[in-house]
């Protein structure tokens, strides 16, 4: 793709604005997440849950995919925007807006403090810190059973009507439609960070980690920048969880949160902004089909469905993709 | 933009009425169960009994047929259960909510029941607060502290007068440590030390020394079945712990028929409380047993029971309301239901809508070379103390 | 009389070399071969129930079905590795990971249709059951053994990668595969070897483990962290520094369970944390 | 006579027993072409490692014009004005060489946390980069992604990624490194033609090379300075014949 506009583009700067311009593929996308809506009125709350397990892998893609920093304890974030918001319902103020942004602010803060360990290490250890920091956050929550609720989780939960018009209904017409909105608010976001200076700092970041310091580019102030937002987003996502569910539990702490992220975002593609959203797509749709179909035994499938992706397609669903759309052009 | 969302809404309500509406003649039970990852025996087994109940019953009551939508919670997952439990009311539309293995994925699918006015049937999760989260729920599995609360007490009463008490740290075991406390101490016993042990935990050693170096004449228990008891029991067997000497007591799942086989011998002599056991001495459940056994290959277990029973108060329920399907016209008839269950008598508690039930103290005994939970006391018709208390 | 802390030592050195046994396939297959296996506790998970199987229902001694569990899991390896892993060594990290966890799925739910659900408790006699007395203390005969199969492992694996031909080989092959080409190795046979190896090495740590933690299907998951904490704070391709952080880590977590119980849960976490903060290659990690 | 741009006094480094570098004082007077040269494993890269703050030096000071640089991480002394290239490259594989330069050139005018404005409406700064490129020659590919560049161009883009840091002092670790003989000719030409006020510092095996470009040759051996002089001095030591030249012949 990149070939095709360089021969058109009449200088470096065109070139640069051109690769950041909106594709009309990128607009058909966001047009039909609106189509749930109309065709499928009956899934409006697994789409719900869709956009806030895309949100949150949009978060581990601003980490991993753009700056490289390969997280398993994501979780910890999205749990601490889940509990915050809970929290703060549970003890009357259910106003989901500012709840998000409390959230948000609050998950953004933990992140940002435990940046500063994070910036300083690499590779395997990187991993397995952010690992450790998430399981001993979750054992935290475990063990201050007061104030989260422990296993059973935080009872009491309400949140109240979306600006103060719209019931939280039981069809999720009103979850998808703020899942969605703050989806898309986000992702504007992101989109806007990615094609600015620091969005190209950050890839080079991950394209080569030692180079950054020789071109005099403090990568650990960049690490811990990027960390921090990465950690309010990932905590907007667990609250919205929250909210739309009046549900919070252990479980948006576990490993197996990060894990199965991690799953998603590699599956999409990692590295491309729409990596997560498709990864969170496909995988909760063939998880919700597979399960329906065979709850004992959906694990396969899924299974199957991964072996499949990583063999045919490298790199993700759309890395893959892209390859294949490279390699006809070029033939 | 609200006038939309209103009509959506209306719409989507009419498109469900209309579903239901098609399925005269049916009545559909949405199942929500952990049929995936770390509870998926637990799912099995209480899917089991619900087949043994419609292979032995039929499908068919009051004129309707019963269609099961099961659906996969996979493990702890609150907010997956109660996007499920929507689901299967919106989409599916079905008419009663029904499974439920982990108290946090009940407690989130409450509130479902609540809101949509759908009976609900819990037919596992035992923490005692989980029906007041929906005027629509009845229980037929037990609660924890209607065991735990009854062996504290039973323990005193024969002459245990301290004991020291091994929670696993997280919900049950929190509630199965304060519920032994209450009725141990308000029998007169002491309590000479506590410990609540990591949950996850392939190790108990270090846990049991500290028992031992306090040497009470007690040691209460409570860990997640599974793959724990077994563990428990080694490490009881290494650190020299002899049931036969200190009793060592607990809830029913540290001595089920997989964790006997695992500990071997050691396990001698443990107490344990429960509802049920495949060795329960009734005619019903001889029966019980040998059917399921040629069905499945396999014993029942309590995690069976709650399911056989469950269905069965939804069929009970349903013949008396004639096939009528509402959610307060099903739970007002599934109140003060009685029956006779493989578990032994079983009602329904009008006020509290919670099981009322049987409580057995048995004794693990080698009996012809096979190591099983022998019935050495029954306290008959237990409530469940903790809603009892909450009313004082 | 032995003071109670030999007996905390003695079970923590036990627990960590049950960690050790279950992670030093990965030590191999993820330290000299850079490929990052998570599916390392399916293979674990297989030899189980392949010992589970033997012993149980065919009555075999329990120190005849090890050997079982090792091959079974190394001829299972070899076959994903011809057909699948192979065509990923030189994929990116994140690829490894996706197929090894789809892989991982796969099996739990082929574990969950072929054995149910159930828990799988071992038959064993019961002179492994019991313990021995010495000096006042109990020593469980059955971690004794698995001390004692550690150590011999230990041992042959560190004469075998480093002492032997075939340990000088491999490690050519992964350094730089065409230079090993170059010079007559076949390549493809070290790895396949190796990753046999480290799979076989699972296995055996699977039917190790399973009298101590059990097995049911959800096995394939649940040991994955310990198996990735030990790898990690021994260092990537040191088979000791992965005997002696599953030792560290065993003796700390119940020593810490003894004498804190209230950071019980926090420990081996925290001590990973620390280690890998202050040695981010690991104790004996070289890169 | 002015400061040195770059002085580095009793440098020492060792690894264990191996010493890598051993009392090293350099001088490099401003706009200098010096090369550096010496059998493999003399130290060079070290040598490089060491003034550009990668490696800590065990003893010894380096200073950069006026300051003392010695404990100054690696970013601190580019931003002072110390650049340096890399003999394997190491270089951003997936990004363009418009993007990769002007990513230097970002991080050098302080814009480089700016995460709301597009990259493109920063035009100075594409222009600059854009212009660096140009001078090395690769304009016309700077929209390919990196890693489809031929060799002898990403070698060229090591340099420019150097330059767009405004260096006053470049130390080039074999910039013609796996180039073909024919090619290594336009990289030095390149390098030639830089500007004046630039200080140079290139390793170099190729003594042709090394003797048309360059003002100035040290030799390391064994992680010390074995002898310094111009081309013509150097090419008549005898020792130099014997421990480098000679064996360069036939190596």
């Amino acid at each position: 793709m990149a070939s095709a506009v360089a021969t058109t583009a009449s200088s470096p700067q065109a070139y640069l604005r051109s690769l950041a311009r909106w594709k009309p593929i990128e607009i058909a996308f966001w047009l039909a997440t609106l189509l749930p809506f109309a065709l499928v009125p009956n899934y409006l709350s697994l789409a719900s849950q869709i956009a806030i397990a895309g949100l949150f892998a949009l978060s581990l893609d601003l980490i991993l995919g753009y700056a490289g920093i390969v997280s398993l304890g994501h979780a910890a974030f999205f749990g601490i925007g889940a509990y915050t918001a809970g929290i703060i319902s549970k003890y009357g103020w259910g106003e989901p807006i500012s709840g998000l942004m409390a959230s948000a602010a609050l998950a953004g803060l933990v992140g940002w403090t435990t940046s500063f360990i994070i910036a300083r290490f690499r590779h395997l250890a990187l991993i397995m810190l952010t690992l450790g920091f998430g399981l001993l956050l979750a054992e935290l929550a475990n063990s201050m059973s007061w104030l989260t609720g422990g296993v059973d989780g935080l009872q009491g939960i309400h949140t109240w009507d979306l600006l103060g018009l719209f019931h939280f209904d039981l069809y999720g017409f009103t979850a998808y439609a703020y899942s969605l909105t703050v989806l898309f608010i986000l992702f504007i976001v992101a989109r806007r960070l990615i094609n600015s200076p620091f969005g190209l700092a950050l890839r080079g970041i991950r394209e080569n980690w030692i180079r950054m310091p020789a071109i005099g580019a403090p990568s650990r102030a960049h690490i811990r920048a990027i960390y921090t937002i990465a950690a309010a987003m990932a905590g907007t996502a667990g609250a919205l969880l929250a909210q739309t569910t009046e549900t919070v539990s252990l479980d948006s702490l576990s490993f197996e949160r990060s894990a199965e992220l991690l799953v998603m975002l590699v599956l999409g593609g990692a590295g491309r902004l729409y990596g997560g959203l498709v990864g969170a797509i496909i995988f909760m749709v063939a998880r919700d089909q597979f399960s329906g179909t065979t709850p004992q035994y959906w694990y396969f499938w899924i299974g199957v469905l991964l072996v499949a992706v990583v063999t045919l397609l490298p790199n993700g669903i759309l890395g893959g993709l892209s390859n294949i759309a490279a390699r006809w052009r070029k033939t | 933009m609200k006038h939309v969302l209103r009509a959506a809404t209306v719409l989507a309500a009419a498109s469900m009425l209309a579903g239901s509406a098609a399925a005269q003649g049916t009545i559909k039970i949405g199942l929500i169960l952990p049929y995936s990852g770390q509870f998926a025996d637990t799912a099995t087994q209480i899917d089991n009994g619900i087949k043994l109940y419609l292979k032995q019953h039929g499908d068919t009551v009051a004129g309707k047929k019963i269609e099961i939508i099961r659906k996969d919670a996979g493990g702890i997952n609150p907010p997956v259960a109660k996007r499920l439990a929507q689901e299967l009311v919106t989409r599916d539309a079905v008419d009663i909510l029904a499974g439920f293995a982990l108290t946090p994925n009940a407690l989130a699918a409450a509130d479902v029941s609540a809101e949509a006015k759908k009976f609900m049937v819990d037919m596992n999760a035992a923490t005692a607060i989980v029906t007041t989260k929906s005027p629509y729920m009845v229980r037929t599995s037990f609660t924890v502290p209607q065991l735990n609360q009854t062996l504290g007490t039973w323990a005193v009463q024969r002459g245990i007068k301290n004991a020291y008490t091994m929670v696993t740290d997280y919900g049950p075991g929190i509630d199965a440590e304060s519920a032994f406390d209450k009725g141990f101490k308000a029998a007169g016993g002491e309590i000479v030390g506590s410990v609540r042990m990591a949950v996850a935990n392939p190790d108990f050693s270090a846990y049991v020394q500290r028992a031992k170096d306090l040497n009470p004449q007690g040691i209460f228990i409570m860990i997640p079945g599974g793959a724990q008891p077994g563990a428990f029991g080694k490490a009881l067997a290494e650190r020299g712990i002899d049931p036969k000497k200190t009793k060592v007591m607990g809830q029913m799942e540290i001595t089920d028929e997989h964790a006997l086989a695992a500990m071997g011998d050691v396990a001698i002599g443990m107490i344990t409380a429960g509802h049920y056991d495949y060795n329960h001495k009734s005619k019903l459940n001889e029966e019980f047993v040998k059917a399921y056994n040629a069905e499945f290959k396999r014993n029942p277990d309590f995690f069976s029971v709650g399911g056989y029973d469950g269905m069965h108060l939804i069929f009970a329920a349903l013949a008396k309301t004639k096939g009528n399907a509402d959610g307060q016209v099903l739970v007002d008839a599934a109140k003060g239901l009685t029956w006779d269950s493989p578990r032994g008598p079983m009602a329904i508690d009008p006020e509290t809508r919670d099981v009322v039930q049987n409580v057995y103290i048995r004794r693990v005994e080698k009996v012809d070379g096979k190591l099983v939970n022998v019935e050495i006391a029954t306290i008959p018709n237990v409530k469940d103390p903790f809603k009892a208390a909450m009313k004082k | 009389m032995l003071p109670p802390i030999f007996g905390v030592l003695f079970d923590g050195f036990a627990y960590g070399m049950l960690l050790f046994l279950l992670s030093v396939g990965q030590s191999v297959t993820l330290g000299m071969m850079n490929f990052i296996n998570l599916a390392h506790c399916s293979f674990a998970m297989l030899g189980g129930y392949v010992t589970v199987l033997l012993v149980n229902r065919y009555g075999w001694p329990f120190f005849a079905a090890l050997p079982i569990a090792f091959l079974a899991a190394a001829l299972a390896s070899v076959a994903f590795e011809r057909t699948l892993y192979r065509r990923l060594y030189r994929a990116s990290d994140l690829d490894q990971v996706l197929l090894t966890i789809g892989i991982t799925f796969i099996s739990v739910a082929a574990a969950a249709y072929i054995f149910t659900t159930a828990q799988q408790p071992l038959q064993l006699p019961a002179y492994l059951r019991g313990s021995l007395s010495f000096m006042g203390l109990d020593f469980a005969v059955y971690r004794l053994i698995l001390i004692g199969i550690a150590l011999a492992i230990t041992a042959l694996l560190v004469a075998c990668l480093e002492y032997t031909r075939f340990g000088a080989k491999i490690r050519a092959a992964v350094d730089n595969e065409r230079m090993a080409r170059g010079l007559g190795i076949d390549v493809d046979r070290a790895f396949a070897l190796t990753f046999a190896l480290g799979s076989g090495l699972a296995g055996l740590g699977g039917a190790l483990a399973i009298e101590i933690v059990g097995l049911d299907p959800s096995f394939a998951f649940t040991y994955l962290v310990y198996v990735l904490i030990v790898v990690s704070v021994g260092g990537l391709g040191s088979i000791g520094g992965s005997f002696a952080a599953a030792a560290v880590l065993g003796i700390s977590d119940i020593a810490g369970k003894y004498y804190v119980p209230q950071l019980g849960a926090f420990l081996i976490y925290l001590v990973m944390v620390g280690l890998l903060m202050w040695r981010p290659a690991g104790l004996f990690g070289k890169r | 006579m002015t400061r040195p741009a770059l002085l580095t006094r009793g440098l020492s480094k060792s690894f264990g027993s191996l010493v890598v570098a051993r009392d090293i004082a350099i001088s490099l007077p401003v706009g200098a072409r010096y090369a550096l040269i010496g059998p493999n494993g003399a130290g060079k890269t070290t040598l490089i490692n060491l003034m550009t703050g990668m490696l800590a030096p065990d003893a010894g000071r380096i200073f950069l014009g006026d300051d003392d640089i010695t404990n100054f991480d690696p970013r601190e002394r580019v931003r002072r004005g110390l650049a340096r290239t890399f003999q394997i490259n190491t270089l951003f594989p997936g990004l363009t060489p418009l993007e990769a330069v002007t990513l230097a050139v970002c991080e050098r005018r302080g814009i480089s946390r700016e995460f709301w404005r597009n990259i493109a409406s920063h035009r100075e700064a594409i222009d600059e980069a854009h212009d660096i490129l140009s001078r090395l020659r690769l304009a016309e590919e700077c929209y390919r992604p990196t890693r489809e560049l031929p060799y002898g161009r990403q070698r060229l883009l090591e340099i420019a990624l150097a330059l767009a840091t405004r260096p006053k002092v470049l130390l080039l670790d074999e910039p013609a490194a796996g180039v073909p003989p024919e090619e290594s000719g336009e990289i030095f030409e390149v390098v030639a033609g830089l500007s004046d006020d630039l200080t140079l510092l290139f390793i170099e095996h190729d003594m042709h090379v090394v003797f048309r470009f360059a003002s100035h040759i040290i030799v390391l051996v064994g992680g010390a300075i074995y002898t310094e002089g111009t081309p013509a001095e150097i090419s008549a030591h005898p020792g130099v014949r014997e421990v480098y030249l000679g064996t360069r012949r036939h190596g």
